[in-house]
């Protein structure tokens, strides 16, 4: 056998590598099916760092709906309502390139909520059907109001809307609410010239 | 008056970090002023010159990232490298060597990383590994104590042997203990303290003086509370407590404690470069892991590496581990049963 | 002497406690005007029991409690309440809150005090009582009310008091004054809250910077089992957690309170504040404030009135304004900068600072963290302040929460001591604010995601509801059709009375199933499939009546018009079946509805929906009165019965309908007569399912249930007279009689579809009505079933209501029309016939109005 | 990172030896680079035996696309790869003897390499084969660029002179090519492996500097 082999170098050469494929291709099928991955996690990691507003703004209808987009490659910069920091927190996730917002940069990661100007509502339910989380009380011909704790400031009832009594107010800072911001750090002076930051992906 | 918001506290103790550099600039004066004294000019002009010559990188850099400059230069953190650099480096040290390891300490080590406070490894060190990688000659020669010579080198020779003219420094130089111990050759420990003509008494006299006049500044600083007792005590310890236990058991090969810790870097380095809070480790238990893992680096790249003395390797080695002995040796918060171990996230 | 602990870190600030203590404790002079917030403490702010324009006294309760943590505001001076609105209160951010503003009168009048006089034997709860009425909070500067903390034995077992009398704030001496000068009365207070704690040691902790206070204590404490213990001066041996630990050696636990290790600690100032509420039944409506810094040329402490606008003491004090540099209330620790001098002294100022320039320079600007880890060691909470200020920095905030950010008590000893001058405390506040902003977020998210997918599945079952009813609709129509062939071939063969029989059967068949359906399920679907069944079979019958009628108008023999007149009866019968299934059906459905709705509501969101409220009891009184006008109007035709009264009636329809437009504004709400009302009720219990479909709160709930008995007496009130004008109707039997009432229908209407957009109110002729009855809750159901869909489902009711009237009326018409020709033929046995089918129709008529009776009845029944 | 649209060669060269420079901007094969970069003629040594393995196993791997599993060809590419590199090897030792010497273990491990395994699998193993080629030799001569240059900055930093040694790949012609730029000059740092680090990172740079600048 073994002078046979050291006889026939490329033989056993051959005869070797088909024995080694063999073995781990035996290997590798073995870990295809004990670590199959069921179902595809991500998109619940994603919907968890969504804000949940299901608002629409990014073409989808809702949050999850997007979650699902992302993690067949859709853009991760379609989210107004979650800010800079969802999209940088979903770039990190997905290992991709921080890209800027796709939504008009004043209004972007603004709190606001939806008000209803009483005396005008004829109550026509528009707005109820509209709100995708159920924030809106009413019923026909009766005032509707909302709920101020659930709105996520969607703007979905603004639109529809016959009479124009929805506003959008945003929500203003109280005494309870107020915080204290972050300070202004060293080289305050020279922030905005500075083109370099320490900061961001490693 | 103006109403301001301004968070608490009001008050605030008088002490600015400027003031914490320059307590420390003026510690090392005792021991600049004993090396001027016991070598000659050497070691001031390397101070002034490297201290110049980083002054002015320093302004440069920060012109070219955009930042005020004075602010940055007034802070002494510059100034105190540079005269750490000085120190270490050889008297009469030819200036494109001061100017290359100003550059390196200031712009590479310091300001590329981000300037004071997020340069991870020492700079004055890193400058001084860069110089003794790419000049070991130059480096490890060290000029002899004035009272060996018959005329010391005045300060224009001096000058002179700094400026253009290194052949004149070479006709001062001799070995350091630590280097002359090192390449004893076959000889034994004892037999090469025989041979005088290697080292003489006055020599490491002139060395142990020296450590002496950095340690005084040390305590200086201690007794001011600029730094804490951790770092240097477990450095000193660690380091004198391995060469006594290898001396205790075998004399003839091993170099006395005394002669680690008296000759060399050893003084400058515990009390003044090891414990630069930048780069050290910052709790108490981590400020001894660290000074400990210094003097046992010391001790083994002394005995058994390829460069006589071990100070700058040493604290960067350390100084990578920095992160990690923080990381290891956060303390127990009030309130909580067990201090952290690093951080956990969830899966 | 007992031994002492020892807690990490801490720093010696320069104490400056001295220019305060010169002058003894003196009170400020009574201001001319305090401002009160109605949050002094921590917890819910107060509930305002005083209106402008009030008289109040000093002493006087102005605002409750709200809640368990909360607490009661006095007014400090008498006087008149001038304004409750919104003031600038002394608060970092320097907003403003809702105040109650008080002028005063200048006399200072008390209310009667009840002081507890029997405190030794009294027991615990009239204590707590007594506190909880004084409005007493901690004095110390959190401001947690004081009762609420003294309960703590209910809940721990407590073994230590720990009396707060460290001050280890630089410049305050307000606690140290307070020692000095009411020693006993302190001392009395400590004896109170041991009563209330029960603890087996109270001890008071002192800084030995406060010779005299110690002293004072001391002497007063003699004879009882009260220590005065003297802890070396360190900054902050004064927080609470760090004087626990020096005195007892234990650690509060993280996110823990004193009480999980058995010890309650009570400021010494919240204590004299106990002891003159229960010894002198005084309530907390003055305080020791220190004034001091080097802008004032009197640096005193003074027992000021809660509200005076500090500068009043400003004046007082000799404030030098061109030589002070800030204005802190508190301490210079922990003490907050002031935005103005137009604010009031509250129940947590215990300090008004106002130094110079020299005392406290302008922050430095911050430099770059050296690490050098000076913060570290003076951490009082042994934390690693300069790592959470890099975590702040880089807003990582995960980090910086896992480095127990939530333990830092912001004493401020690390950025006092940071040679970058760093504001690191403002950097810790900003990263817990923004940890607290998360997580409110995060919980924001989820609660939107749970609502979110709610309504997706609700959208899908009523999609799913829609096309099960589609399906029906369908097998009715074809079970009509079935029946229209077997009606016709009747017609045109003379078939025998087997045949008709089993055509019949195929008709009723879909009946027979829907109502064994009915009986065995009792879901929304299945009574919105009975209910289509219901309306195929009304429609069978319809179509089975036009057989017979045009059999008979044709001259069928006799045999076979009994054979269609049986079929009819029997169709007729399983209708009513059905009916009274629905009927059956209908009460515990509702029933269930409401108890599902009562599972499903939340405690909380009470207040959101108090405009919703209003809102209902405004529809309530339109509906009302709209129904007044109606009744009236009714009453009016049926005095006047004929087609001019008819015009009258219009005419009361329009006012009434104006009336409720103007009254309610947005709800042109119940303007309905009298039968329109009854069908008002399912939009009304419409809403109540609204509410019931998201977890809104109870207050909602009960709400709307007021709506729906309101809406439910309304159409009660319509059902009877409904009921007057069919008994009416049935007196003066007659067709020019009922084809006058048709004409005056007609009219009706098609006035009350003007006047109820789109209630297109069912006009009933009184054998219409009985037909039309049973829709009615049926649409009720179908209301519940979906907020949304409920107004169309209604419609489709109506319309299919309208189609069975308007069918029964052609039959009784045709009946009627058929006797007529019969009588004119003279055929006698003809003419029985179509008697008898008449009556049988009248007799069916009378039936279905026996049922509305019946319905009516349990309506009412339910609603009383 | 699609390649599924069809590149022109264009743009094949001008990725490979700028927008996506295997060394300055992939940072792949950073092992051979920084170690092998002492000096100008180590750089060309190992850069040409790259270039040749690249091309050759982009071809074989474009030949084969169509023919190897998707679970299987990483596998089947380092064979290839292997292959190559061996014959490379061999082609050196008998060629440029000394210069293999001096290279010693790096040339095996070209295998190894990540720039050859990555363009094998980025591109060949998607594109046909005159591309793959074409690529390959880009590529290659990407590193090769940025080798040479990383190898010149630290000869003429570290020792003063250019092209020393030349002739052990160009024959004894170019033994005379060698400058001398700084007479009796060592600067020991620029030679060792931290002068590399450094070095790269000042090209690396560079490159994003001029990359800015347009």
């Amino acid at each position: 056998m073994t002078t046979f082999f050291s006889q026939h170098p490329v033989l056993a050469a051959v005869l070797g590598l088909l024995l080694l494929a063999l073995v781990f291709g035996a290997l590798l099928g073995y870990a295809a099916i004990r670590y199959k991955v069921e179902g595809n996690p991500i998109v619940e990691q994603i919907e968890s760092l969504l804000p949940q507003t299901q608002c629409g703004q990014c073409s989808y209808p809702g949050c999850r709906p997007y979650a699902e987009a992302i993690a067949n490659g859709e853009e991760i910069n379609k989210c107004p309502p979650g800010g800079e920091s969802t999209m940088i927190a979903l770039a990190d996730l997905m290992g991709r390139d921080p890209v800027p917002l796709d939504a008009d940069p004043d209004t972007i990661g603004m709190k606001k909520v939806a008000f209803i100007r009483e005396d005008e509502c004829i109550g026509c339910t528009k707005c109820i059907i509209a709100c995708p989380v159920d924030a809106i009380v009413g019923a026909t011909k009766l005032m509707h109001t909302v709920i101020e704790r659930d709105c996520t400031g969607c703007e979905l009832c603004v639109a529809p809307c016959p009479v124009d009594c929805m506003d959008m107010l945003p929500i203003e800072t109280t005494a309870k609410t107020w915080s204290w911001s972050i300070p202004q750090g060293p080289n305050a002076r020279f922030q905005a010239n500075v083109f370099a930051t320490d900061g961001g992906q490693a | 008056m103006a109403f301001i918001r301004v968070s608490s506290p009001h008050l605030h103790r008088p002490l600015s970090t400027h003031q914490v550099m320059r307590y420390v600039i003026l510690a090392t004066l005792p021991g600049l002023a004993t090396l001027t004294y016991l070598f000659g000019w050497g070691s001031l002009i390397n101070v002034l010159l490297a201290s110049a010559f980083g002054l002015v990188f320093e302004a440069i850099v920060l012109k070219m990232r955009k930042r005020n400059p004075m602010p940055a230069l007034k802070d002494n953190s510059a100034l105190l490298t540079c005269v750490l650099l000085g120190l270490a480096l050889p008297p009469l040290a030819p200036w494109w060597m001061l100017a290359t390891g100003s550059f390196v300490a200031i712009v590479i080590a310091k300001q590329l990383y981000g300037g004071l406070g997020n340069n991870p490894f020492n700079p004055a060190m890193v400058a001084y590994a860069l110089l003794l990688i790419a000049f070991p000659v130059e480096m490890t020669q060290w000029i002899s104590p004035a009272r060996l010579l018959e005329h010391t080198p005045d300060l224009v020779s001096s000058l002179q042997a700094v400026f253009g003219h290194p052949q004149i420094a070479d006709a001062f130089t001799m070995a350091t203990p630590l280097d002359g111990f090192k390449h004893k050759g076959e000889l034994m420990a004892d037999e090469y303290w025989r041979q005088n003509a290697f080292m003489p008494e006055k020599v490491w006299e002139a060395w142990a003086l020296s450590s002496i006049a950095f340690m005084l500044g040390g305590l200086f600083l201690l007794w001011k509370k600029i730094f804490t007792w951790h770092i240097p005590v477990a450095f000193l310890g660690s380091l004198g407590l391995l060469s006594l236990l290898a001396y205790g058991a075998d004399a003839s090969n091993f170099a006395s404690p005394m002669i680690h810790l008296f000759s060399g870097a050893t003084m400058l380095g515990a009390f003044f470069i090891a414990t630069d809070p930048v780069t050290a480790a910052t709790s108490n238990k981590g400020k001894l892991w660290f000074g400990a893992g210094i003097g046992v680096l010391v001790f083994v790249i002394r005995t058994w590496g390829n460069y006589p003395d071990a100070v700058a390797f040493s604290v960067l080695l350390m100084n990578f581990a920095a992160p990690l002995i923080d990381y290891y040796s956060q303390p127990r918060s009030f309130g909580h049963k067990k201090p952290r171990k690093g951080i956990k996230h969830d899966a | 002497m007992r031994s002492l602990w020892d807690f990490h870190g801490g720093i010696h600030p320069d104490e400056n406690k001295q220019q305060s203590l010169q002058q003894p404790l003196a009170d400020a002079p009574l201001p001319k005007k305090v401002v009160l917030p109605l949050q002094q403490h921590i917890g819910a702010a107060s509930e305002p029991i005083v209106q402008v324009g009030d008289k109040v006294k000093t002493g006087q309760c102005i605002a409750k409690a709200d809640g368990f943590v909360s607490a009661n505001i006095h007014a400090s001076i008498s006087g008149t309440v001038v304004a409750i609105d919104e003031q600038p209160i002394p608060h970092p951010s320097g907003m403003s809150d809702l105040c109650i503003s008080i002028e005063s009168d200048g006399l200072d009048q008390w209310v009667d005090l009840t002081p507890v006089t029997d405190w030794q034997t009294a027991d615990t709860e009239t204590l707590i009582q007594a506190i909880a009425k004084a409005g007493i909070v901690g004095l110390g500067g959190a401001g947690f009310p004081t009762a609420v903390k003294a309960r703590t034995r209910e809940r721990h077992a407590i073994d230590t008091l720990v009396i707060n009398a460290a001050e280890c704030e630089p410049y305050i001496t307000a606690d140290d004054i307070s020692m000095q000068t009411y020693p006993e009365q302190i001392i009395i207070g400590a004896q109170i809250l041991c009563q209330l704690v029960n603890p087996s040691s109270c001890l008071i902790g002192v800084e030995d910077n406060k010779s005299d206070a110690i002293k004072a204590l001391q002497k007063a404490a003699q004879g009882t089992h009260i220590e005065v213990v003297v802890i070396p001066t360190k900054y902050p041996s004064g927080g609470e957690k760090q004087l626990i630990k020096i005195l007892t050696g234990r650690e509060v636990p993280s996110g823990g309170l004193p009480a999980d290790i058995g010890v309650v600690c009570q400021n010494v100032g919240t204590t004299l504040a106990i002891a003159q509420a229960i010894t002198l039944g005084q309530p907390l409506v003055s305080r020791v404030v220190t004034l001091t810094g080097n802008a004032f040329t009197r640096r005193q402490n003074l027992q000021v009135r809660l509200g005076t606008p500090i500068h009043e003491l400003l004046a007082y004090a000799g404030y030098n304004a061109a030589i002070a540099s800030r204005l802190v209330m508190g301490g210079p620790m922990m003490g907050f900068s002031l935005l103005s001098d137009q604010l009031p002294v509250v129940k947590t100022t215990n300090c008004i600072l106002a130094p110079t320039a020299q005392e406290f320079p302008d922050p430095e600007p911050e430099n770059p963290c050296i690490r050098c880890g000076m913060c570290e060691q003076a951490c009082p909470a042994e934390l690693l302040p300069q790592q959470l200020h890099w975590f702040a920095k880089a807003q990582e905030f995960e980090k910086a929460q896992l480095f127990n950010l939530f333990d830092c008590i912001e004493c401020g000893a690390c950025a006092y001591v940071c040679p970058s001058h760093i504001p690191l405390v403002q950097y810790y506040r900003f990263a817990k604010s923004e940890i607290r902003k998360e997580s409110e977020e995060a919980k924001k998210a989820e609660r939107a995601k749970i609502r979110f997918e709610q309504r997706q599945a609700r959208l899908e079952r009523e999609e799913a509801e829609k096309v099960a009813q589609r399906e029906a609709r369908m097998a009715a129509a074809a079970a009509a059709t079935a029946a229209k062939k077997a009606a016709e071939a009747s017609q045109s063969t003379n078939l025998d009375s087997a045949t008709g029989t089993s055509a019949h059967n195929t008709a009723a068949a879909p009946l027979a199933t829907a109502s064994h359906a009915a009986t065995s399920q009792l879901d929304e679907a299945a009574l919105k499939k009975l209910k289509i069944q219901r309306a195929a079979a009304a429609v069978a019958l319809k179509k089975a009546e036009k057989a017979l009628t045009e059999a008979k108008d044709n001259g069928v023999d006799v045999e076979t018009l009994n054979t269609l007149d049986q079929q009819l009866n029997a169709a007729q019968q399983k209708l009513n079946t059905i009916d009274q299934q629905l009927g059956k059906e209908i009460s515990p459905a509702a029933a269930t509805s409401s108890a599902n709705a009562t599972a499903s509501l939340n405690a909380g969101a009470q207040a959101e929906h108090e405009k919703a409220l209003k809102q209902a009891k405004i529809a309530a009184a339109a509906s009302k009165a709209a129904v007044k006008k109606a009744e009236k109007a009714l009453i009016h035709a049926r005095e006047n019965e004929g087609v001019e009264e008819i015009s009258a009636k219009e005419q009361a329809l329009v006012i009434a309908q104006n009336l409720a437009q103007k009254a309610a504004e947005k709800l042109e709400a119940l303007n309905q007569a009298p039968v329109a009302a009854s069908v008002a009720a399912p939009s009304q219990s419409a809403s109540t399912v609204e509410a019931n479909s998201s977890d809104t709160g109870q207050a909602e709930y009960e709400k709307a249930l007021k709506q729906a008995k309101i809406a439910a007496a309304a159409s009660k009130a319509a059902v009877k007279k409904a009921e007057k004008a069919l008994i009416h109707a049935r007196e003066n039997e007659g067709a020019e009689e009922i084809s006058a009432k048709e004409q005056a229908l007609v009219i009706a209407q098609s006035l009350a579809q003007k006047a109820a957009e789109k209630l297109e109110a069912l006009n009933q002729t009184p054998v219409a009505a009985s037909v039309a009855a049973p829709s009615q809750p049926a649409s009720t159901v179908e209301a519940n079933s979906s907020a949304e869909t409920g107004q169309a489902e209604y419609e489709k009711a109506l319309k299919q209501a309208k189609i069975a009237a308007a069918a029964s009326k052609a039959a009784v018409k045709k009946a009627e029309k058929a006797l007529a020709q019969a009588q004119e033929k003279g055929d006698a046995t003809e003419i029985d016939q179509c008697t008898d089918a008449v009556n049988s129709a009248k007799n069916k008529a009378e039936a279905a109005a026996n049922k509305l009776k019946q319905l009516t009845e349990a309506k009412a029944a339910i609603v009383e | 990172m699609s390649t599924t649209t069809v590149k022109s060669y264009q743009e094949i060269s001008q990725d490979g030896l700028w927008h996506n420079n295997p060394a300055l901007v992939q940072l792949l094969g950073l092992c051979p680079l920084l170690a092998v970069t002492g000096s100008v003629v180590n750089a060309l040594g190992l850069g040409i035996a790259t270039i040749l393995v690249l091309v050759g196993s982009n071809l074989s791997v474009s030949l084969i696309r169509n023919f190897v599993p998707e679970q299987v060809r990483l596998p089947a590419f380092v064979m290839i790869i292997a292959s190559f590199v061996t014959c490379a090897e061999l082609l050196m030792q008998a060629f440029t003897y000394e210069l293999y010497q001096i290279l010693g273990i790096f040339i095996p491990l070209i295998v190894t390499n990540c720039v050859i395994l990555g363009r094998a699998d980025a591109f060949a193993s998607k594109n046909p084969i005159l591309p793959s080629v074409v690529d390959g030799f880009m590529m290659g001569l990407g590193f090769t660029a940025v080798l040479a240059v990383l190898g010149a900055m630290r000869e003429l930093l570290g020792q003063g002179t250019l092209f020393e040694n030349m002739q052990l790949l160009f024959g004894p012609a170019a033994e005379s090519w060698k400058i001398v730029v700084f007479e009796d000059y060592s600067f020991l740092f620029a030679i060792l492996p931290p002068g590399a680090f450094v070095g790269m990172g000042i090209l690396i740079a560079l490159k994003n500097l001029i990359e800015q600048k347009r």
